[in-house]
Formats: C-alpha cells, structure tokens, sequence
C-alpha cells in the first residue's frame, strides 16, 4: 500500500514509468491488454482496406493506400513492442487473438464496400481513432506514450487522405455521390461506437483514469468526435444519418443520437458482419506462415552453432 | 522485327515494358496485404508494393510524354487490355505460398537491379534520372529478397523444399528477360537502355552465388517461355487486370 | 420501411432479388468448371449454373420490362456495381471446398423449390409462368443437393467433418430469405409473391430432415447476417462483379 | 494367325466389333490409349474455356458456354465408358493422366486471352476437332463408333456457336475486330498441329488404318481442313496469318505453310504455354476431391452393409 501510494504520486506528479521499474499489477495487466488490443486493432485494421488495394481507382491512390497500410503495420510493430517490455511476446497477444481471449477494435468488423468506404474509413475511422489517442500522448507508461506521439503524427496524416478521398467523391459524379453518402450512412453510427458505451457506471475507467492509462471518459470524447465531424459533413454536402442531429447553444455542442448498442454488443460477441473472415484471415497468415517462421528459426539456430561447430 | 524501328516507338515500348513490369509486380506483392508470415515482412511487403507502383508512375508518365498522344499514367495501368501490357510473364505468375512470392521478387530484383544501373547511364537523361532514383528502392529490395531465399533455402526441411518447388515453377519464366528483340536491340544501340545479352552475366552470377548458398539446385531443363515484353501473356493477367481496372472502367467520367 | 409501397416498384425490387439469386449463385457455381471432384459433378454442376444463368435472362427480363426504362437483363446483370445488387447473402459466399459449395447450394434449393412453387400461384400470370419454368428445373437442383448432402454427411469421418464445417460456417447466412420487409410484405399481400414467414415453416422441415438423415447438427447460436436483399452485401461481391462485368465495363460500346 | 485374319476380314467386311468378341491386344492397346486420350481431351479441354466463364460478355454467350462445358464434360464420360468396355477403369486412366503417361490434345496448352478466343475455339479448334472425329462414326469399334456419332452431332453445334462469336467480333468495334485478328492469329497453326505431323513415315498409322482405328491420314484431313476454313476467315474478313497461302487450282485446294513441328514437339514434351498449370489444375481437383469420392464410397458401404446387419 505505500508502494501504491508513491506510485500513484509519481503519476499524479505526471511522472513516466518506465519498464522496468515497480507497478502495480492491475495496471500491468489494464495496460497489456489495452496496448495488445490496440496493436491487434492496427493488424486486423489491414484487412478492410487491404480489400481495396487491388482496386484503387489511380496509380495514385493506390500508392496511398499501400503507405497506409505500411504505417499501420508500423503502428502494430510499436504497439507490440511497447507490449513486450510488460513481460508478454507478440506470439502469446497473437494467440490470444487468434483464441478469440483478446479483442481488437469492432470497426474493423464492418465490411468496405465500394472504394468510398476508404474515404470514410480514414475521415472517421482514423478520425475517431485519433480523438481516443490524442491524450494517450499524455499517458503514464513511458514506451506507451512514446509509441502514442509516433502513431498520432501519422494517423492524422492519414485522416486528411480519407478526408481528400471524401472530398473528391461527394463533389464527383451521381454515382461516386451516392458511394459517399452511402458509406458515411454506414459508418457513422459504428465510429460513434469506437469511443465505447458511456462509462458513467464503469468502476474500470475510474481507476484507468487515475492511472492516466485513461485520459477522457467515453462520452467526452464521442461529444468531441461528433462536434469535430459534424461541420466537415456539412462542408463536403454529405447528411449525417442522424435525424435528432442538432446544435445545441447551450452545451456548445451538438445532440445527437446514441447508437445501438445492442448491436454493438453483439458485434462484441462475435456476431458482426464480417468477425469470422477478419478472424479466418489471421488465422490462415498465421498457419501459413508456421513454416517461414520455423525456416527462419532453423537457419539462424545454423549461424548461431556453425562456429561452435568449427571450435 | 523489321530492320527500321523509329526510336521514339521503341522508347515507348521500353518504357512500357519497365513501367507496365513494376506495375504488375506491384499488384500481386499488394495482395499480400495484411496475410503476410511476420509481421515485420506486412511492412516489407507493402514497401516493396509502395515503391514498385512509384516507380510505375514514372515510367508510364515519362511513356505518355514520349508518346505524345496525351496519355497519362493512369491511362495507360487502366485504360489498356492484355495485348498491350508489356510486362515480363514472370510478374504476373501468381503468388502461390510465401515461397514462390519471394523467389519471385528475387529473381526479378536480380536483373532489375543491374537493369537500373544500365538505364542510369542511358544518354536520355529523362531515363537515368528515374533509374537512379529507383536504384536505390530496388538495391533494398534485392538486399532483402536474397537474404530471405537463403535463409528459407538453408533453413528447415520444409522450408528447403518449399523454396525448391518455387524456384522450379516460376524459372521457365527468366529466359525472357535477358534475350533482346528488335527493339531491346535499337534501344542499346542508341545507348538508351543498356544490352540485355550484358545483363546476362550479372545475373547469372549473382543467381548463381545466391542460390548456392541457399542450397538450393537450378532446374536443368532450358525451356523458357517468352512472350510477355511483346504483349502475348498468361491467362493470368486478365483477371488481374479486371480487378485492377474495374472503377476507371466503370466510371470512366469520374476523377479519384 | 414507408407505410405506402408503389406495386411495380416492390415488383422491380422482388424480381432483383429472384434474378440476381440465380446470377450470383450460378455465376459462384459456375467457377467450379473442370475442378469439380468427379466428372458426374462437373456435368451436374455446369447443369445447374445453366440453368440459373437461364432463370437470370427470365426475371431480370421481366424486371427491366416492369421498370420501363429499356434496361435489359444484361444491362442489370453487367451494369449495376454492388449496392444495386438484390441477392441474398448466402449465395454470394465464396466457393470454398465442395463441401461449402454443395451445402449452400442445399440450403438454397430447400428456399428455392418452396418459393418458386408459391411464386407458381402467383395473380401476375408473368411472374407465375416463369415460376413454373424454373420449378421443373429447381426440383432438380434440390433432389441433388439433398441426396449427396445426406451421403456426404453420412459418409466417412472426413466428409462428415467438412460437411458439418460447411453447415457451420453457412447457417448465419440462412436467416435473410424468410424474414420478409416492407417490399416483401407488399407483395405478398398483392398476392405476387409468397409469403416468406410461411415458406419457413416448409424450408425448417426440409432441412431439419435432410441434415438428421445427413447426421449433421444444426449450429445453436440464432445470429443470423442480413442486407442482402436490401443491397448491403458482403466484400466478395465486389470482386465478383469486377470479374463477371469486366468486358461490359470495359468496351461499353460493343456488342457480342 | 488365323483368328486375326477372320478378324480383319470382318473389320474389311464393315462389321463392327464389340466389346466382348475377341481382338488383337495391339488393336484393343491402340483403342485404350486413343479413346483415352480422347476422353482426356474433353476434360482438359474444359479448362481453357473455363476460363471464360466468368467473364463472358452477355447471360445468353454465358449460357452458351456453360451449356458447351457440360457437353464436353459428358463427351469424356461417354468417352471413358467405352474405353472401360475394353477393360480399363476411369481411375487408371486419369491416374496415367496424372502421371504423364497419356495425353490430352495439345491445342489445350495454348491459352484463352481474350473473348475472341473462346470464339477461334469453337470456330478453329472444334472444327478440326469434327474433321478427326466425322469419319470415326465408321470407325470398326462399336462403343468408339456409337460414341463418336453423339459427339460430332454435338460438336458441330459448338462450331457454329464459335463462328458465330467470331462474325460478332469480325464485324464488331476497333477492339473487337483485333481480337478477332489476334485470335485466329494465335490458333491458326496450332489448329493445323492437331492433325498430327505428317504420317507418310509412320508404321501405326498403316496399322491404324487397316483397322479402322483412323479413317484417314492426317495430311489429308489437314488440307480438308484448311480448304474449308479459309473461305471462312475470309467472309469475316480476316486474314490467315500465312503469307504462303495460295489457290492451287491444280489440286483443287489451298497450298499453305507447315506448322512449326518443333514447337509442336516442345508442347508434347511438357513445354507449352498452360502444359504445367493445365495438369495441375487436374492434379488439384483430383487430390482436393479425394475426400467427396471417399466420402461417397463411404455411404456406399453402409447402405450396403445395413441390410445385411439387419437380417
């Protein structure tokens, strides 16, 4: 309990814990399976948009996308390797995943569906995305907060891309509109969900917040997210799919409705449109790729007992 | 294969045939995305995608201005059918495991590689100064390539012998690049882009070195198959290029 | 889901859902060409895509010609892109092994041959008369699926295992044909269309009996996907598309 | 001695022979690996058809094609029945298949690569295929000969249809008309290789002849083939890729020039365009179909034991 207490004024003090210093291990445990969450979240995050790299529209988008997804791979080797220093290997997050005992974020379960999606995925995906990173900047495990800072100045590179995709398609042709309109329909509600149910009744978060693992709570964020995202619709003549969407003066915010978080829910479950491919892909990379893995181990484990050999 | 080739016809056709190459091996190593064995080769392989489709960029553009019929880069990846891509057949091989999609990558960037740094001394200064810029993607690429076919190749028994299958599917696909046509041959001579009976050597020697330590046995057998640099392909391409093509061909009025 | 449904538009829409069913379904059959496991099947299997791209021509036809603005069956098959698109989500499902193919090829015709007899009844004597054409041909199809589900359920440990795989991984995807909308409704209650809520009762029986006499398990979880009848579909339909309408797309100009 | 000449003398006689009369073991040799290579011909065959399918270009030409696949599936059926009635099972056929013991034409190792070739197929291809196959219906084996009638009534429809797809094409926009041109450009002497090399020098073919196994030589078939195909190509409008080509009204035919027979003899060695993927894509449907033939071989048994459990 002492040692609880000088922790917890290193981290009121806005100190960073590094490694391998002391902590306790709840907040070990919060911030694996937060960091292991968030990295799985940039790997599986591949998939959607990897479905449309064989078919982006110009040499020049393609190549976007293709550093797109470079990034995210980037992000995910960070985000492991900030994992590591807490005593978990990439292999064990990865298994968890793959045995279902680790989450990575729902979005990444609804399917991209024409080349607009990409657009939306980086304006609102990445959009919310970057309102939950932002203050993890600002969070108390060292290597977390490093890889956070990295992250954050590519993410909101990639925002302005979806943006730009966006723009391009909501002042195009009739169909390149309705693609538009189409994908930020599908999409708005379950960016809203990427912020998590509202925490009021969530004895987690209290304590994440005063570990500074957690920065905001959900509903200050989902509130920024819509008050961010709202005049951008509005600029590329797109309509929020939300008829109760209104301003409100007195909060300075906007109203808006909430998602279905029954849906949410279920998703969570497994049972969103696209879990089991997400899933069933990991897998088969994974299971396919048993034999370079091992090929790789047995060649260095060569190099490694060649010169003993020789002695 | 006339004796008269007009220069500027055989530039494009070089240039098509660099440009439409990167742009075909670019899209099969982008299906990989997101499936690869290790993380660390997700990024390589999205690396080497990212770098092959800039590269395509330059060479399709600098074809358009050369051709001088207002077509652009994109015109030419998506507004062609098969019979006039001029990419090598060993690009467009399909991925098959892991294996195949490496060796593939390594014996391209065995002649790609001494390729560029012949392109870089061209006398079209247009030329070099894309080459030299793409020489410096492409030594990584073959840095990399080679280093994985001798781990895999030296590595576990199952990964030897994936290594060996691969190297016996796709090197009836080699001969091409290194046997010259008319107008391979009128571009070395104009000292545009350098002779490909030169870049045999190179490639032969290194192929050679690198497979040997990979211990792995070049196929004896001669038959090469040819065709890809004058437009005959593979039923593989089309499929490719449906799907590559699909929204400029479905929305031909629209801007991205 | 408006209260007010004008009849020729939910007939547009009801006969997409019929007409793309059969395209999609028979377009994913038809991928099987030469690859199927015994000669028997490649015949059966051309049979079926057959005639599914034949009952395509028939309500997609009839489709455009109730719509009136001079849209063909090819114009709807070849130029619509995804969201247009009316099939159920069960048929757009890749092929997977034969097991996959086979299993949803049974929980479709256990669909198809009920709803084609109801359609059979039907007051728009159009709509009835093509019911009856595919109803011969459909009866077929399911007497098919049926018995080789059941000697592939009820076969050796490995069939068993793949074919109780395939009914796993395709249950979800059932949900969606008997869950009738506002459109659905409409047309019921105008006495075009069948009633899908009473068709369940029918499909539920069928299957029930075909997968206790295949010794199959029907999976417990009641997540069932669905938007494909109201034009949400799934990523592979995209790339089917790309595929099926590439010559279309591409030469818009031509006929063949 | 004496049987073999009361044997020819039927076969002289017109008289057909069946299955279970006697015969020499080199005529019963020849039929087994002729009908084999045959009914191996349709199947492969399927492939390169097959490969269009997908991407034909209205639902009627995709109707056509399926319905021409079907077809040429139940020819190798037909096909293997009657070479099992000389003693030889389906599975030792498609095993030699396999093994690279028997053959399958070798037009089917040259790709389809455009639209245009599915039409140059069934225009070319088929129609050498009818002028083989036209004479065999008096071939002296019964089963062989029966076979042969019900395919060329079916083939010769196939033709039509890929002329038919030719004339669209010929007469069609600047894209189709290159086609067109390319098609029959590549098909041109391959179609001319399917008759075989010149049999002047060949001691089967004298074999084959006296016992009607082969009705004709295959120079003479050729010349047939070329007289009446190029009347064709020139009502479309395209030009036979064969500057040689003349009218020799001495002999009331065309002259024209030879294949290249060392690429003919490449191909059959295994080194064709498609030869390697044409087997493998065999190779993958019988190995990947093991486990439905067991599966099926399975229920079999047991229906078959369950009565006998029960007595």
């Amino acid at each position: 309990p002492e040692k609880l207490a000088a922790f917890q004024a290193r981290i009121d003090a806005g100190e960073k814990i590094e490694p391998k210093e002391w902590m306790p291990e709840g907040y070990r445990k919060t911030l694996i399976r937060q960091i292991g969450q968030h990295a799985h979240s940039e790997i599986v995050g591949q998939l959607p948009e990897g479905n449309w790299i064989t078919r982006a529209p110009s040499l020049e988008r393609k190549a976007i996308l293709l550093a797109k997804v470079q990034d995210e791979a980037g992000h995910g080797l960070y985000l492991y390797c900030a994992a590591e220093t807490l005593g978990v290997s990439r292999d064990e997050l990865t298994e968890a995943l793959l045995a279902g005992k680790m989450k990575y974020s729902s979005i990444f379960n609804y399917p991209t569906l024409t080349w607009a999606d990409i657009g939306a995925v980086g304006w609102l995906v990445d959009g919310a995305a970057i309102m939950n990173q932002v203050p993890l900047q600002r969070t108390s495990f060292g290597p977390y907060s490093r890889a956070m800072i990295r992250i954050c100045k590519e993410e909101s590179f990639h925002q302005r891309q979806g943006f730009d995709i966006m723009r391009k398609m909501a002042t195009g042709t009739k169909a390149q509109r309705h693609m538009a309109q189409d994908a930020l329909n599908r999409f708005w509600y379950p960016s809203l969900m990427m912020f998590g149910p509202s925490d009021a009744d969530s004895v987690h978060s209290a304590q994440s917040i005063r570990w500074k693992i957690k920065m905001n709570t959900n509903d200050e964020l989902r509130q920024k997210f819509v008050d961010q995202t709202v005049p951008q619709a509005e600029y590329l003549g797109l309509t929020v799919p939300d008829p109760d969407l209104r301003w409100n003066a007195d909060k300075g915010g906007y109203d808006f409705s909430e998602p279905d978080w029954d849906e949410f829910f279920e998703v969570l479950k497994g049972n969103g449109p696209c879990n089991t491919e997400r899933l069933a892909a990991r897998q088969k990379a994974w299971d396919d790729g048993a034999w370079v893995r091992d090929g790789l181990m047995a060649h260095a484990a060569k190099q490694h007992s060649a010169p003993v050999a020789a002695e | 294969m006339g004796a008269v080739v007009d220069l500027d016809a055989a530039l494009f056709e070089g240039l098509c045939r660099l440009g439409d190459s990167t742009l075909v091996l670019g899209h099969r190593v982008s299906e990989w995305c997101g499936q690869a064995p290790v993380l660390e080769e997700d990024i390589a392989l999205a690396n080497v995608a990212l770098d092959l489709i800039g590269q395509t960029q330059m060479w399709l553009g600098l074809a358009g201005e050369v051709e001088g019929r207002e077509r652009t880069s994109d015109t030419l990846a998506y507004h062609r059918d098969v019979w006039d891509f001029r990419n090598l057949l060993l690009v467009e091989r399909p991925n098959g495991d892991f294996g195949h999609t490496l060796m593939r990558q390594f014996l391209f960037d065995a002649w790609h590689q001494p390729m560029l740094a012949g392109l870089a001394q061209s006398r079209d200064t247009r030329v070099a100064e894309i080459a030299v810029k793409a020489g410096k993607e492409v030594a990584y690429h073959l840095e990399r390539s080679a280093d994985l076919v001798i781990r895999l190749g030296d590595g576990s028994g199952e990964s030897h012998a994936r290594m060996q299958a691969a190297l016996d599917t796709l090197w009836p696909y080699t001969g091409e690049m290194m046997v010259p046509d008319a107008t391979d041959a009128a571009l070395a001579e104009a000292g545009i882009m350098p002779d490909l009976n030169g870049l045999r050597t190179t490639w032969d020697a290194l192929v050679q070195d690198v497979l040997a330590e990979a211990t792995l046995t070049i196929p004896e057998s001669g038959f090469m198959h040819k065709g890809g640099k004058q437009g005959q392909h593979s039923e593989h391409l089309g499929h490719m290029l449906a799907t590559m093509q699909f929204l400029p061909r479905a929305y031909p009025d629209a801007t991205w």
